[in-house]
């Protein structure tokens, strides 16, 4: 594999830096559609940075002492950022060669780790409600997201993102990959943190749940950290298994990209506002039988449709 | 399931946009709201009703001197219930249209007013409260210091 | 120095160890140190031996010979061996450190029965390791089993304890009656115990007489992979693993299963002609699979720490097992994925060596300064025990494979080559995503013991400090190995590759060719690299930008409070509102219950032989444990009691068995 | 409406039967309230008569001090005999010296918290109690001082008792404490439920609620005059506040004997009907919001926002209407209105109808609120449950069939019950309740009569008669009992709010539910702790107990004046 | 510079929580109005948050009772500076009617620094958005303490206007 230092590193900052840029862009249109829905007129679309600004200038409140408990916001949204590297856009994955599809279904997994210790070491009885739910809606969701990757992995031969990519990019729909797709999308819901699956936090149920302790900063760091995962599986999302058309412009390819996450997004929107949250039993049958239904990928890819 | 979905959107995207333009435009109550209470104190006579009806406590009388007599109005916990308004023989309490009353200064919610009385109780207009209920309890107004009798 | 002066020093020195240890038995931390320096010093002599054999390989030599039998103790170190005697050696050395201060807390039961019979332990361990003659082999086996059931009987008070080393006793001489029946019908077949003789005899046997030569394979398997506590036969682990002192528990874990799986690749990669190994690969690959599910899924629902790494281990050894199976599978149809497949193997042993034993080190750590197992009682330990916490959030993190640590790097491997394994044969790619969804599971287990220990708040107030430096110590090294090996997978790789090299005579594409890759892991399958894993580079672009991140955080100039946990309004004593360790995951424990044997069943229910097949105790241990007490009944004038009558037993046996071997074979 | 002379001879031979002596006196207090004057030791055989044997629904309990009166302090337990429209009052004395009486608890679960209230408001000891921890005084109220006695005065304020701890129900085995509240977002208003989980399941709960009493009682019957408390009384809830002022002028109304114009009773009715479908969209709205649905809540709300401004438009405010008085109402709704708020009407008609629609056949709605928060109608009755968990529960009671007051003897509701017991029931009660109540307003507004809307009183109220008035508020049924005594203010005012009984059902209710459970299942009471803790504050344990002297409590009292 | 443009935010993301100390649900339920399609609260960057950890402005409503009192003043604790309290409604800027009972405290100042306060009772949502518009500096204050005096009975009866003497 040829490459080059420069590109490299170019190109993950820049998706590092796009992810950590747009997605309060992303969460705010989200809101403007949510407000929509709610025949209001909605907060401005710059609104979730004016959020992050005022929480980073607020008090830290915390309940730990100690610098584990101090940079777990950092390292979330560092893991998140990282995510974005291993994640195709516009371009093959900067550190695509570093990292492949089961990488990155456990990055996913690290940030989401790194969530819940912060909220066992908040020390509060709902954070650990909320942590024990969060584990369990990532037990039942990854499964489904891994599923729609491998079905990925079987068309194109490789467990290289990228290599997906561009396979997809160069033979057009399948049934399989369409399947798939579809059981990322219904993944994303949870992996967004979004209702009904928004099981973990909860605010009406457990306050908060996993950042019912975390407050000023943190608190920003972990909202900006949520709202760059959303991004960055929408992203993952569309370029995998909807990459079509492709210009192999990069800036091009990249707004595209984009535009079309932000549709994912804005459906993720809509599923948000029309439906309640569930429980998590029923979370989690829900997504074990779109786990065994999305097998159907797998086993359609396996016999070539 | 898909239907009651779409049931549900038919219903938000019907109804469009209501947000009201409030506080950039102004957004009046109907005549008949009541607002913030007001004295005018050209036609108080101290008779001291108000402060008999109401349930609040919201008015206090303290006899100062001999001919003065000071009405305080905490309007910050009144109810807006307008009895003081009804009862008044002179009409000078009422109750105004005026809801936007925040402040950000406890002492802003306080109305006072000296009253002088007059040496022969002004030529005999007493008031007279308008049911029987409330004549029977007009035996004693709120003192300054004890609260409610 | 000769190999054959360096393995005698080796065994002497840690002879001399146990015997001095035993002397000085009656002061117990004097004997532990006694041990210690026995070990250490025996450790330069091995550590020669591993280097020369992962150099350039030791090779055979004689110490002893049977000529009468057809056996001689014949002694070579080859780099499969190499690595496994560097695992050991590193266990057993950071396994008596910790157990200097730790036994010390053992009131009722001397040392005398502890250290020596480690030490003995150990050195039989080298000899299992380097003995190319399968009878020898058995009898260090035996050795080995026999002196790490002494250590799990450790505590004679503790009804458990005795009943958990009878079951392991039971247990793992089935299997060893097992094995010596495959040796017997392979001696029968070759006239040598030697295992190159015993590859040709295999060959010869698969040709001729396949029905025989699949039933050694079958006995073989059994055998070891009982050792390794690969379910439904590795039932004896999770009894054994918490009543032995957590020292001895990090050695059964670390490195006594681990004898098992060198059993199994030296079986069926060594013994196993590549051509007929994809049906077995298969078994052992399902084997595995099974193995590392209900290992997870038990874990999961386990409040007791120690039993709770117990399976644990059955977990991670399923893991080894896929892989060793996904390897064997793919000898012949794939043999670039059959390297991949068994370094992932080979590197998640050595991995789950250093994070298990680091675990279990750090459950005894919490055991020694509070007394408790019961997750449900524990809580808050974080700032009383830093060091412990730390080293085991690190094993803790690495048993889940959160990258990058150790765990994360092997795991990898492990699921790579299912799924590329499963682009020919779909059946791997199944069971790669059971292996995914397993690695969750871990992950949930090891957050509730994390949650439930260290976090959280206590049911009653433990006052602690840390423990001594002589128990944190390895603690704290065994996790820096586990965050340096996962960063640097390459360099573990590097003694991996040699040995999957070694441990497939037939040959193999050689480790370096598909395991490429400058800064880290990357599979190159028919010249395409289809998959990597660049650990430093990972790390390096989480590390900065996360430290931008953190510029972020410090941007807006928020200051710090420390503040009481919020309650809603209301005060409450923290005891009363800490989350019990049995309420983690509950509604997912009963989504998935219908798995779990002993519990009422709920939907979706499983079918009741599935049911029935995982309670081994009814079908497996029990009959044959209530024979063996009909047995004992019925010559009850020969029982006294002494585990050393029923090796008797055993040795009868044995001569039974070999009778009807050669009934059978004619 | 005049009550039939059978029921009463009914129930007096009924509790003769069983009391034979001990039954001392029974009158019937007009209109409709037969006062039972029983020995106190027979209050228990006399309960289980009337609720057993006669089919009598417990009400509430009222302690009363009467020690100026009568020289003893008087508990009057009160029953509604659904069928013959009669209240049935059952009065005890307990001696002024060491008040005591037996407790009715284990005939009647639903008397536990009245029984616990008045052991913390007056002092009567219940004996007997299966629970006898404070209800509703503060935690750190000192003990053996009780603020609604007559001689202790309404703005007391005693230095804080030392030491003192609630006493909390200890969490079984295993299972460990989540405690939602005082503050937790969904109860909107302070309480606390201590709930004892293992995962996510309930295994048990304890409450300690009361954080919003305020006292009114106190207030109502020491400082206020009649025609002061009805603004009160509007206060003691803040969404059915215009039910709690009707129902305590009723009550003033009957014992008085005053009759209010017809138009005047045509006006509140209106208004109550208005108010029930306001409660009844917003109640939709917060169950949207507490399952996470909100989207429910905003449209539902979005509905609701023209009834408020026609509220206000109306009575001048959009919430506390202030339009009842002692004799009807203070203000006459224009005949230029009337258009407009049938206009508005069949507006939300139609919004309604199509919210309906959608929400029944939502399934992920259903996901939520099926089997959830069941009440069974066995239990329903037993802990005396109201409106619509009643009706939910298939209990069809409803006090405007049962007690018909205002106009509701010529419009007529129709019942609106379910059987399903369960949250969603609760849903469809409440929905077919809003048309319902909508229908209602058309009627009353096609009927509306001419005339005054207001009776002058002409001379004062008599001391020391009962008048007790239901009105079935949107959460069920409130009662209001007021004894009339001197100085123009009545000598005890004891309300009843809908949420007393039904909170007290809440235990079984949320029992082996799941956490996420039980915000709705609390939701789907409507609960309203405002209302129900309008007197005192729960559970505490104290040392010594002191007996305060007269001296003593006056000078506990606030200082009073301009200057606080 | 950033730092100063995230304390600058704060006003423009005001995120509350809600605690109800007493009051009879009047207020609550306005409050939660003022979020709802007509009034859109969130247009301001209002929002209602569930954890008082999270929060930057304090909405009290109702008279502190004697039992709230401990409760609440923990609730101030939990909330991270800068911090708003915002009293709403008769009962919390003055204490009601029931300003004076044995269970009440009086109003919300009597236990928190109350920063703004919003009367009515209950306040329409106008008015609390009003309120809010004001802590925020987007609209004047229009009320001040009145302080009349009849300073002279014979002025009065001549008919002449009296001195009026308005303090602010």
């Amino acid at each position: 594999m040829s490459w080059n230092v420069g590109a490299v590193v170019g190109l993950a900052l820049l998706n590092a830096a796009l992810v950590l840029v747009l997605a309060p862009l992303a969460e705010g249109v989200m809101r403007k559609l949510r407000a929509l829905i709610h025949s209001r007129k909605g907060p401005p679309i710059r609104q979730p940075y004016l959020d992050l600004a005022k929480l980073l200038a607020k008090e830290d409140l915390r309940v730990t002492p100690g610098l584990f408990y101090a940079v777990m916001p950092s390292l979330t949204l560092g893991a998140v950022l990282v995510l974005a590297t291993l994640v195709p856009m516009g371009a093959r994955p900067p550190l695509g060669f570093a990292g492949d599809v089961v990488v990155l279904l456990y990055v996913t997994a690290a940030s989401a780790v790194l969530m819940m210790l912060t909220a066992f070491a908040s020390r509060s009885p709902y954070a650990f409600v909320g942590g024990s739910r969060e584990m369990m809606l990532l037990m039942a969701v990854e499964p489904v997201m891994a599923v729609a990757l491998v079905t990925g992995a079987v068309k194109a031969g490789s467990l290289s993102a990228g290599a997906i990519m561009e396979w997809n990019a160069a033979n057009g729909p399948t049934l399989s990959m369409a399947v798939a797709g579809f059981a990322l999308l219904l993944a994303l819901q949870a992996q967004a943190g979004r209702l009904p699956f928004d099981i973990p936090e909860a605010d009406q149920e457990i306050m908060g749940g996993t950042f019912i302790e975390q407050s000023g900063p943190r608190l920003a760091l972990f909202r900006w950290a949520m709202w760059a995962k959303q991004l960055v599986v929408a992203l993952l999302l569309v370029e995998l298994f909807v990459p079509w058309p492709r210009f192999g412009l990069l800036p091009v390819d990249l707004v595209l990209a984009l535009v079309k996450a932000m549709v994912v997004l804005l459906l993720v929107a809509v599923i948000d506002a029309v439906n309640p949250r569930l429980r998590i039993d029923q979370a989690i049958s829900y997504y074990a039988k779109v786990a065994f239904s999305s097998l159907a990928a797998l086993a359609f890819a396996v016999i070539g449709m | 399931m898909f239907m009651a979905k779409l049931r549900e959107a038919v219903i938000c995207f019907k109804a469009g946009r209501v947000t009201l333009p409030y506080p950039a435009a102004p957004h009046d109550p109907e005549p008949g709201f009541r607002g913030k209470i007001t004295i005018d104190p050209d036609l108080c006579f101290g008779c001291g009703g108000c402060a008999n009806v109401c349930p609040a406590g919201v008015i206090f009388l303290h006899d100062a001197e001999q001919h003065a007599r000071i009405l305080e109005l905490h309007w910050s916990r009144c109810t807006y219930c307008g009895r003081c308004a009804e009862v008044c023989p002179e009409d000078a309490i009422a109750l105004t249209q005026m809801f936007e009353t925040a402040t950000d200064r406890a002492e802003d919610m306080v109305i006072s007013l000296k009253v002088f009385m007059g040496p022969c109780q002004r030529c005999g207009r007493c008031f007279l409260p308008p049911t029987v209920l409330d004549q029977m309890d007009v035996a004693g107004f709120h003192e300054a210091g004890g609260g409610r009798p | 120095m000769a190999a054959q002066s360096l393995l005698g020093w080796c065994v002497a020195l840690l002879g001399v160890g146990a015997a001095a240890s035993l002397i000085v038995s009656r002061r117990r931390e004097l004997a532990g140190w006694v041990a210690l320096v026995a070990v250490a010093i025996a450790w330069v002599p091995l550590a020669l031996l591993v280097v020369a054999g992962f150099s350039r390989g030791v090779p055979e030599f004689d110490v002893l010979a049977l000529p009468s039998l057809g056996a001689r103790l014949a002694v070579a170190v080859d780099p499969l061996s190499a690595l496994f005697l560097a695992v050991t050696a590193v266990i057993a050395l950071a396994a008596v450190l910790y157990s200097v201060h730790y036994m010390t807390h053992y009131r009722a039961d001397g040392v005398a029965k502890f250290y020596p019979v480690l030490l003995v332990f150990f050195a039989a361990t080298i000899g299992v390791l380097v003995t190319q003659d399968l009878l020898f082999f058995l009898v260090f086996w035996e050795l080995m089993t026999l002196t790490s059931f002494f250590l799990v009987i450790f505590e004679r008070e503790s009804p458990a304890s005795q009943r958990a080393g009878l079951k392991y006793f039971v247990i793992t001489h089935a299997a060893t009656l097992c094995m010596l029946a495959a040796f017997l019908l392979l001696w029968r077949q070759s006239g040598s115990f030697h295992l190159a003789a015993a590859r040709e005899a295999m060959g010869v046997m698969l040709v001729e007489r396949p029905l025989t030569a699949h039933l050694v394979l079958l006995l073989l398997l059994i055998g070891f992979a009982t050792k390794a506590g690969v379910l439904p036969m590795g039932d004896w682990l999770p009894d054994a693993h918490p009543v032995a002192p957590s020292g001895m528990s990090a050695v059964l874990s670390g490195a006594l299963v681990k004898l098992g799986i060198y059993g199994l690749i030296r079986v069926f990669c060594g013994l196993l002609p590549a051509a007929s190994s994809f049906g077995w690969g298969v078994v052992i690959a399902l084997a595995g699979t099974g193995s590392l599910l209900v290992g997870a899924l038990t874990a999961l629902r386990q409040n007791d720490s120690k039993r709770l790494l117990a399976f644990s281990t059955i977990g991670q050894i399923g893991y080894i097992c896929l892989a060793l199976g996904v390897g064997v599978a793919c000898l012949a149809e794939q043999p670039a994925l059959a390297v991949v497949a068994l370094a992932g193997a080979l590197l998640h042993l050595v991995n789950h060596a250093c994070f298990k034993s680091c675990l279990f080190m750090g459950a005894g750590a919490v055991l020694f300064r509070t007394g408790e197992r019961d997750l449900d009682r524990l809580g808050g330990l974080w700032h009383q025990m830093p060091a412990t916490a730390g080293s085991t959030t690190v094993g803790s993190l690495a048993l889940a494979g959160v990258p990058p640590f150790n765990g994360f790097a092997s795991k990898w491997l492990i699921i790579c080559s299912c799924l590329l394994a499963g682009l020919q044969r779909p059946i791997f790619m199944v069971l790669g995503l059971v292996a995914l969804f397993a690695s969750l599971a871990t992950l949930a287990y090891v957050l509730k013991v994390l949650g439930a220990v260290f976090f959280g708040a206590a049911q009653r107030r433990f006052v602690v400090d840390e423990v001594p430096v002589s128990m944190a110590l390895p603690q704290v090294a065994l996790a820096g190995l586990c965050v340096l090996l996962g960063v640097l997978p390459q360099l573990p790789l590097r003694l991996v590759s040699p040995a999957v090299t070694a441990a497939v005579p037939g040959g193999i594409p050689a480790a370096g060719d598909v395991l490429g890759g400058l800064l880290g892991i990357s599979i190159t399958v028919d010249g395409a690299t289809v998959a990597g894993w660049a650990p430093l580079l990972v790390l390096a672009t989480g590390i900065v930008l996360s430290a931008l991140v953190w510029g972020l955080q410090r941007m807006g100039g928020a200051t710090v409070r420390e503040v009481p946990v919020w309650n809603c309004g209301e005060e409450h004593d923290s005891g009363i509102v800490r989350y019990a360790a049995s309420s983690f995951y509950l509604p997912f424990k009963q989504a998935i219950a219908g798995i779990y044997p002993r519990l009422s069943l709920r939907a979706p229910r499983f079918p009741s032989p599935v049911r029935r097949t995982l309670e081994m105790d009814s079908w497996l241990y029990l009959p044959v444990a209530r024979l063996m007490e009909r047995v004992s009944h019925s010559t009850s004038r020969l029982h006294v009691g002494v585990p050393q009558v029923y090796l008797m037993w055993i040795v009868l046996g044995a001569i039974i068995v070999v009778g009807l071997v050669m009934v059978v074979a004619g | 409406m005049a009550v039939a002379e059978g029921a009463m001879a009914r129930v007096v031979d009924g509790i003769t039967d069983r009391l034979g002596q001990q039954l001392i006196e029974a009158s019937l207090s007009p209109p409709d309230t037969l006062q039972l004057v029983i020995d106190p030791s027979a209050v228990r055989a006399a309960t289980e008569q009337l609720v057993r044997g006669l089919g009598a629904r417990f009400l509430i309990s009222i302690g009363v001090d009467r020690r100026l009166l009568a020289g003893d302090f008087g508990v009057v337990h009160l029953f509604s005999m659904d069928a013959d429209h009669l209240f049935v009052a059952l009065d005890c004395s307990a001696a002024a010296d060491d008040p005591r009486i037996d407790s009715i608890t284990g005939v009647v679960p639903g008397a536990a918290w009245s029984e616990r209230e008045f052991r913390d408001a007056v002092g009567v000891e219940p004996v007997g109690h299966p629970d006898p921890r404070r209800l509703m005084l503060a935690d750190d109220w000192p003990e053996g001082l009780y603020p609604l006695r007559r001689d202790v005065p309404y703005n007391i304020d005693p230095p804080p008792a030392e030491g003192v701890r609630p006493r909390f129900a200890a969490p079984p085995e295993g299972a460990s404490v989540l405690a939602m509240g005082p503050f937790y977002p969904v109860l909107e208003e302070p309480a606390y439920f201590r709930l004892f989980v293992e995962g996510e399941t309930i295994v048990g709960c304890d409450y300690r609620g009361f954080y919003n009493h305020r006292g009114i009682e106190k207030l109502g019957d020491s400082t206020l005059t009649y025609n002061e408390v009805p603004y009160l009384a509007e206060r003691i809830c803040g969404i059915c506040g215009f039910i709690h002022s009707s129902c305590y002028c009723q009550a003033v109304e009957k014992a008085a004997g005053i009759e209010v114009p017809r138009r005047a009773r045509f006006l509140r009715t209106l208004l109550l009907e208005v108010e029930r479908i306001h409660s009844h969209l917003l109640w939709l709205g917060i169950a949207g919001h507490i399952i996470g649905f909100d989207t429910v809540l905003m449209q539902a709300w979005r509905i609701r926002e023209p009834v408020m401004w026609l509220a206000e438009e109306i009575s001048g405010n959009r919430k506390t209407y202030g339009m009842n008085t002692i004799g009807g109402v203070r203000r006459d709704v224009p005949a230029a209105l009337i258009p407009k708020l049938l206009a508005t009407v069949a507006e939300v008609e139609r919004e309604l109808t199509a919210v309906r629609d959608a929400v029944v056949t939502d399934t992920t709605v259903h996901a939520r609120t099926r089997n959830v928060g069941r009440l069974e109608t066995a239990w329903a009755r037993e802990v005396c449950v109201v409106g619509p968990p009643a009706r939910a529960s298939n209990v069809a009671i409803d006090a405007r069939l049962d007690h018909p007051y205002a106009a509701y003897d010529e419009i007529v509701p129709k019942i609106c019950t379910d059987e399903g017991g369960d949250t969603w029931a609760r849903v469809v009660v409440r929905l077919n309740e809003a048309f319902e109540s909508i229908r209602l307003v058309r009627e009353t507004l096609a009927h509306m009569p001419d005339g005054p809307v207001l009776t002058e009183v002409s001379e004062p109220i008599p001391a020391g008669r009962l008048g007790i008035s239901t009105v079935e508020a949107p959460r069920g049924e409130a009662v209001h009992a007021v004894l009339t005594g001197e100085d123009n203010r009545p000598h005890r005012w004891r309300v009843r709010a809908p949420t007393y009984p039904n909170l007290q059902a809440v235990p079984a209710m949320i029992q082996n539910q799941m956490i996420a459970d039980v915000p709705i299942t609390l939701g789907s009471l409507d609960p309203c702790f405002s209302c129900t803790e309008r007197v005192e504050a729960v559970d505490v344990t104290s040392g010594a107990i002191r007996v305060y002297s007269r001296r003593e409590l006056a000078s506990l009292a606030k200082r009073g004046g301009a200057g606080r | 510079m950033l730092g100063q443009m995230c304390k600058k935010a704060f006003g423009r993301a005001l995120w509350v929580y809600h605690a109800n100390a007493g009051a009879c649900n009047g207020c609550d339920i306005e409050v939660i109005n003022v979020l709802t399609p007509y009034y859109d609260a969130e247009r301001f960057g209002i929002r209602l948050v569930g954890s008082p950890r999270h929060a930057d402005a304090l909405l009290v409503s109702g008279p502190v009772t004697r039992q709230v009192a401990p409760a609440l003043q923990r609730l101030l604790d939990a909330l991270p500076r800068p911090r708003l309290v915002f009293a709403i409604g008769s009962c919390a800027t003055g204490g009601g009617c029931w300003f004076d009972s044995y269970a009440v405290l009086g109003g919300a100042d009597k236990v928190l620094p109350v920063d703004f306060y919003i009367p009515g009772c209950p306040p329409r949502p106008e008015a609390i958005l009003y309120g809010v518009a004001f802590a925020l500096g987007l609209v004047p204050k229009q009320v001040a303490a009145e302080h009349f005096s009849q300073e002279d009975i014979e002025q009065l009866a001549a008919g002449k206007p009296m001195t009026r003497e308005v303090r602010t």
